[in-house]
């Protein structure tokens, strides 16, 4: 193979690669393939010999909830970009649909003769639908304005959080409790309680994550939006609706950052239009820390959330032990680089490994 | 044996890639000042050999000898510091740049030492296009050439260079009669001026009026090396296959049936002219029809449009008479119609995926029960298409980046016949594939054809159109200029034809 | 002088008892100390919690509620014995500092107030009110009492960037001659102050003022005047930074509004103290501080957000 | 050619298009191709309508050196596009350099024995020469490493931010006037000061411009930035060092970002370690805006400046209307996607003047 960068820092293929004989060497290619998955494991081994209030099950359920919102804002865009797009726009929309999940249980819907307020569950409804809408106008200027992904969703990026600095003048939502006369209480559920021991966030994350496997995985929808993202022009002319793919990646970004947003929003117990700011570069990482390409086609929803857990672990562990914010921001950086430095050298390995095999 | 200074020498090269091994144990020789061929079916390993002699692949074992020397040739650019060129298979140009700065990239001829001269870049490209009977600005993006003449331009490339030895590989795939006629010329004149040449090619007529040596690979080893005086095509075909060449090409020959496809004074527009004028023929069930015309008569944008990939601003289609309305590709697919396009790279693979996921891209509904895909189903169907197509892989999982040019042929054509279409659209379909598998798809065709269906294919090689149609219409700037049946079809009518302007009148 | 611990609302109810385990971590957390103000504030909590005996970890969240909301969880997670906070929203931190409470880790709040009592333990502010007419008073006067000026505000989530600009619209309301021109918020921010003030400077060339929120937005202001060569336009800030309080002893920013930060600090961790050895608070939850005003009169004595003698 | 969209929303290629026949058709043509150029003088009519103060020439050089910054941070990594790769650190970069003009000028370096203090001329050397350096390890991260350039300079976006933190315990360095004992005086003069009364900030955006316009059309190495983004495989095959090339860019990209964030310090007449903090997506939209595509191989240094002219012009015309900060917000959002929108109509005009004229 000729020796370009683009062909050999792709972290997914290697797992593509078809298995090797014998049972060992396949036991030791499953475990080097989950690459994120060893970087998660090392994390974990090395901030539990520096704290021991590392691997409790507490801390491990906390650092469990905070990864939640990052990895179904990542688990969004990464829909997006297995169809070679780029979402840049989930911060805005995390932040847009908590203001109007804020603004609804907070001082309700004006209309014209009153105020109307709505259940819990359906502020939640409306908060995703929202997110859906500005992921459809996202998908909207893609697809029919043609306008190139990375800067559609910048332009949404600046729209979408003005539109939630404007839905409150720039101010905050402070109490989102809601009152029994208005059948709007219990908005603390989805981002505070628990249900089993287990925050419902991360049961959230999960339901969105198997919900994402099976999509990708195991639905022609899936196989279509890797077709997309591996070759457009071919994935036409095998009759692929291109378009409604692409709108349906966009829409379901935009949904899964409402939720996050929301979930965020309950947790805090108030809603600010600066809601995840910047966000989108947290849920990019993750995505391609997990090995997904961006230049679309490859990937896995299971190594996206890996890469939020290697994200948070990693954030959660710095503050834990107690490294000041500087290092953090040092060390954080060092490791996104160093878990694929550290791919590389086990493609290398795994390499020879199927060699030795064969 | 004539003339046997060995310029250079791969001894005792072996190749593998993961567990497959391309190359086993291959001595191969290029004589000096000759045109040394090499031929063998798809996956023989000869496009792996040629990257290793021009320094793009490493030999997992073996050595090359330049001039006698062992050498190491550790890139493309170690290869041509010692003369060495070569033009892929696999075109590799800048389609973001104009044909000049494709010309000179990486050798760009300077002015005061610093700067570009682009000047003369131009006017040394327009002399090289002019030396291989192009008549194109030097400012042209190679991204909006047709496939054929980018691959003059790869070929123009290493005209520019002080080249010892040129590699080329499948050089000739998308030219037409007379640009292989140009390039031959070029390089009877290469000869003359002691440059070396190593020539792969499918087209056996076409390198027996070139070649001076041919060595025949087969399953990664070399099985024979002979001067091409003392050979004829039998013996190449034999020594490929590894048996008797029985009739390579086969007439269908099923009763004709219903018409299947009727199309109506079909245009699409194009900046010039129209890239397909007001043309209109019938398909029948049981026929196999080729189309023949030259580089730019506008076959690809035919059945593109035929395909609803490709807009038409006029003209009717209908399918078993039935018209169909919608111009989508989806919609055409559901009316019976299938392509299996020109460019595979860029238009029939998903390099991202499997063979198992690209066979089946088309028809994933398919293979889904209550909304999810079934593995075993995928399985079975997938490795039915393999073993019905006899498609080369290391298994269903393997990338499809992995197969030789010719399966990942078959692999696009897999998906097609997938669909179940009542009309094939098959659009070069034996570009870059061996003589056994074009005999294969040519055997495919007409059992497709036996079973009922209308197969309509575009190809630009004369032999293959003659052999294998029972009807050939010829399109020349857009329209169709003439139709021969396989009875009256000759050589020079489908030549005339291609270069007519005259324009078969419509029969109803 | 600086006013001490003034008592100002209602006393806190906080019956929990001593922090657990008998943790000997506090933790600190502000926004980020690329603002000298917040760095003295974490730098004086800091030296008097280690004197105290206690450990520290101090963090920021560069005004991101997640973030500090993620801190405080990890403050719980390490059983930290008691949280000094300078928040990133009066309402969005609510919810946090609650659940440090359930945790029984008391916080401590310090320079900015959140929206609703019996949360922290304690919100010990600078009297941002006062100070605010002290700035309001002092920038009328080196205005001559006349003439349009404009207006930097901080971020809108923090309720001291609205508490300054009603105090200084309080007083300068009062003049008939000054006029406000162009308000825009530069959300603390010094890089975002000199772009802004360089435009409001285009749209009015006119106006012979400018007062700001806090003193890293009139530093960004004054970057701009002074490369506009309009050092006739007077400027006047709010915190007592030592970039600020130098700025005044060259006579290019006229007067800021001290705010005793490391003083607020160290009470905060006093009050922390006690709270922890003896498991109720000992000052009610709200308190203010007083602000002092700094001009060129006493801007020799000022040293580390303190004037000497007081 | 099949209806794709990633053909169709390639904002350049039409500008290369050959040009036809008639005189009149051409001049149209090359109006309609210099679209940027069109957006702005749309700004500048819609801006100067609402306010007088707008168009006048001091506003005009105010709001020119408010660009100068960021035009010199999108030069920088358009280079990097061009190759096909993004430099998401130039932000962070610059904050850097920043911090280590503002540190040797106002407590100079510390060595044994004593503190050295370096002219004006030296410490802007040596924080364009750190920011070249920062390039240097992005490229090695890139080209040896096989880091996915986003994900390496992600990372680098975390470590380079974080050592700038660290420099100074996250505190300002507040004056950078230098002592003439010292003979560090003078640091103003990029920032603050004018020759022939324009900013000395303008003049350097205008050499560096002019520096890139030349490197990228006239010389070799600029030709091989474009091969290398065009077809990395195909630029192996030709002997272009491929490695040399993106070692060169990232070098370029965080030289040019260094010496914006010295321009930034300049003007501010501090240094604080979040200088240009998220400068980055700004730098890349200046980039998009002006026709350069994410995919390499197509795009100008003059239209990434009428980018940069595009988002600064702008923004200020925003401030100086008096538009709030959340409006400023939505219509940034809003004129970034439009000016894309308006492209995709004016290629279908340009196509049928094309043909009409041929
Ligand atoms: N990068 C690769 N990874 C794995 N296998 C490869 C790779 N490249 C080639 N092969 C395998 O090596 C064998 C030889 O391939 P090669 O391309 O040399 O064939 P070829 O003779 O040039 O065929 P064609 O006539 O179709 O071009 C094939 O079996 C092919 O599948
Ligand atoms: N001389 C030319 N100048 C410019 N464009 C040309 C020229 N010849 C062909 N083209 C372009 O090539 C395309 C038609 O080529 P196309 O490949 O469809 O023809 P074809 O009959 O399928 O030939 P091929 O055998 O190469 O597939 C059109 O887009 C046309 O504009
Ligand atoms: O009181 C503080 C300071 O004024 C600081 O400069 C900005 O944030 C405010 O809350
Ligand atoms: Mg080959
Ligand atoms: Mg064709």
């Amino acid at each position: 193979m000729i020796d370009t960068d683009v062909a050999k820092s792709d972290p997914v293929s290697a797992r593509q690669a078809p298995a090797p004989g014998s049972r060992f060497a396949s036991a030791a290619l499953l475990l080097l393939r989950g690459r994120t998955l060893i970087v998660l494991v090392a994390l974990v081994i090395v901030f539990s010999a520096i704290s021991s209030e590392y691997l409790t099950q507490s801390n491990l359920i906390l650092m469990t909830k905070h990864v939640a919102i990052n990895a179904i804002l990542a688990i969004g865009v990464t829909f997006v970009i297995l169809t070679g797009g780029i979402d840049l726009s989930v911060g805005s929309i995390a932040g847009l649909a908590s203001m109007i999940a804020g603004g609804l249980l907070f001082k309700g819907l004006h209309v014209p003769g009153g105020t109307l307020f709505f259940s819990v569950a359906v502020v939640i409804v409306i908060g995703i639908a929202v997110g859906a809408l500005v992921g459809g106008l996202n998908a909207v200027l893609v697809t029919r304005f043609k306008v190139a992904p990375f800067i559609a969703t910048l332009g949404m990026l600046y729209v979408a959080r003005g539109v939630a600095q404007l839905l409150s003048n720039g101010g905050t939502y402070p109490d989102l409790a809601g009152t029994p006369g208005r059948g709007n209480e219990g908005f603390h559920f989805i981002g505070v309680d628990s249900l089993l021991g287990i925050p419902v966030a991360v049961w959230i994350m999960v339901a969105v994550a198997v919900a994402a496997i099976v999509v990708t995985t195991r639905t022609p929808f899936g196989r279509r939006v890797f077709a997309v993202g591996g070759n457009e022009r071919a994935a036409v002319l095998s009759g692929i609706r291109v378009k409604r793919v692409k709108i349906a990646v966009y829409v379901i970004s935009g949904a899964c950052a409402a939720l996050a947003g929301l979930l965020l929003t309950s947790e805090l117990g108030a809603a600010y239009p600066d809601t995840a700011t910047t966000y989108e570069l947290n849920a990019i990482a993750a995505a391609v820390l997990g090995g997904t390409a961006l230049s679309g086609g490859r990937g896995t929803i299971i190594g996206t959330v890996m890469g939020a857990f290697v994200i948070g672990f990693l954030s959660d562990g710095l503050v834990l032990v107690g490294v000041s914010t500087f290092w953090q921001s040092v060390v954080k950086g060092a490791v996104i680089i160093l878990a694929i430095v550290a791919e590389q050298a086990q493609q290398g390995l795994q390499t020879r490994l199927a060699k030795r095999t064969a | 044996m004539t003339g046997t200074d060995e310029i250079l020498v791969a001894r005792g090269v072996g190749k593998e890639y993961g567990g497959v091994r391309a190359l086993k144990d291959v001595t191969f020789t290029a004589y000096r000042g000759k045109v040394n061929v090499l031929v063998g079916e798809n996956g023989a390993g000869k496009s792996t050999l040629m990257k290793i002699l021009s320094g793009t692949e490493q030999p997992t074992r073996g050595e090359i000898l330049l001039d006698g020397e062992p050498v190491q040739l550790g890139s493309p650019r170690e290869a041509m510091a010692r003369g060495i060129e070569i033009i892929h298979q696999e075109l590799s140009l800048f389609p973001n740049m104009s044909i000049a700065r494709n010309m000179f990239a990486g050798r760009e001829l300077r002015r005061g030492g610093r700067f570009v001269d682009d000047a003369a870049q131009r006017r040394r490209t327009a002399e090289v296009l002019r030396r291989l009977g192009q008549d194109l600005d030097p400012d042209t993006l190679v991204g909006d050439l047709p496939i054929g003449q980018q691959q003059l331009i790869e070929i123009g490339r290493c005209l520019l260079s002080d080249v010892r030895v040129l590699i080329m590989d499948e050089p000739t795939s998308a030219l037409s009669n007379h640009e292989v006629d140009v390039l031959f010329d070029v390089m009877a004149d290469l000869r003359e001026r002691n440059v070396t040449i190593i020539y792969i090619s499918h087209k056996l007529d076409e390198f027996r009026r070139i070649g001076d040596w041919v060595t025949v690979l087969r399953d990664g080893s070399l099985v024979a090396h002979e001067s091409m005086s003392n050979t004829d095509t039998g013996w190449i075909v034999r020594q490929m296959v590894g048996r008797d060449p029985d009739s390579l090409y086969e007439h269908s020959d099923a009763p004709v049936g219903d018409v299947l496809l009727d199309v109506r004074h079909l245009t699409v527009p194009g900046t010039v002219r129209p890239l397909v004028d007001d043309v209109s023929f019938t398909l029948r069930a049981g026929e196999v029809v080729g189309i023949y015309g030259l580089m730019g008569a506008g076959r690809t944008e035919l059945v593109e449009a035929l395909m609803g990939a490709r807009r038409a601003t006029a003209g009717e289609v209908r399918v078993r008479g039935k018209l169909a309305a919608e111009a989508t590709v989806q919609a055409r697919l559901a009316a019976g119609l299938a392509l299996v396009p020109e460019d595979r790279q860029r238009d029939g693979l998903v390099q991202t995926m499997s063979v198992r996921d690209n066979i089946l891209l088309a028809t994933v509904d398919r293979v889904s029960r209550a909304g999810l895909l079934s593995t075993s189903a995928e399985q079975r169907i997938a490795a039915g298409q393999v073993s019905d197509l006899r498609i080369k892989i290391p298994g269903l999982s393997a990338a499809v980046t992995a197969l030789s040019g010719g399966n990942q042929q078959k692999v696009v054509l897999a998906r097609a016949l997938l669909t179940e279409p009542v009309v094939l659209l098959l659009d070069e379909p034996t570009r870059g594939i061996d003589v056994g598998a074009k005999a294969q798809i040519a055997a495919l065709m007409s059992r497709l054809a036996a079973e009922g269906m209308g197969v309509l294919f575009i190809s630009s090689e004369l032999a293959e159109v003659i052999a294998m149609a029972n009807r050939v219409l010829v399109m020349a700037r857009g329209r169709i200029t003439a139709e021969f049946t396989a009875a009256n079809v000759t050589e020079e009518a489908l030549v005339g034809a291609s270069a007519s302007d005259r324009v078969l009148e419509v029969q109803p | 002088a600086c006013g001490g611990g003034s008592s100002d609302t209602s006393s806190s109810a906080s019956g929990a008892p001593a922090a657990a385990g008998g943790s000997k971590l506090i933790v600190i957390i502000t926004p980020s100390p690329d603002n000298v103000f917040f760095k003295a504030e974490q730098d004086a909590a800091a030296a008097q919690a280690k004197k105290l005996g206690y450990e520290t970890l101090v963090l920021s969240h560069d005004d991101d509620p997640t973030k500090q909301s993620q801190e405080i969880d990890t403050a719980i997670s390490r059983k930290a014995a008691a949280i000094i906070l300078d928040n990133a929203g009066a309402d969005s931190s609510v919810s946090a500092i609650q659940r440090a409470k359930d945790a029984k880790i008391p916080t401590f709040l310090i320079d900015r107030e959140i929206n609703k009592t019996g949360v922290a333990v304690a919100q010990i502010v600078a009297n941002n009110s006062q100070g605010a007419g002290l700035g309001g008073q002092e920038f009328a006067k080196v205005m001559g009492n006349k003439g349009n000026y404009a207006e930097l505000t901080g971020k809108a989530t923090d309720t001291n960037a609205g508490v300054r600009s009603q105090g200084y619209h309080g007083v300068l309301d009062q003049y008939p001659d000054m006029k406000m021109v162009a308000q825009q918020s530069a959300n603390w921010d010094q890089a975002e102050a000199l772009t802004k003030t360089q435009t409001i400077l285009q749209a009015h060339p006119d106006i012979k003022g400018i007062i700001a929120g806090n003193d890293t937005m009139a530093l960004g202001a004054y970057a701009a005047i002074q490369a506009a060569n309009r050092k006739d336009i007077v400027v006047v800030g709010f915190d007592g930074s030592p970039d600020v309080v130098a700025s005044i002893l060259k006579d290019g920013i006229k007067a800021t509004v001290l705010q005793p930060a490391s003083k607020i600090s160290q009470m905060a961790v006093d009050q922390a103290d006690y709270y922890i050895k003896n498991g109720k608070a000992s000052q009610p939850e709200k308190q203010s501080v007083d602000c002092v005003l700094v001009n060129a009169d006493n801007a020799k004595q000022v040293n580390a957000f303190a004037v000497a003698g007081s």
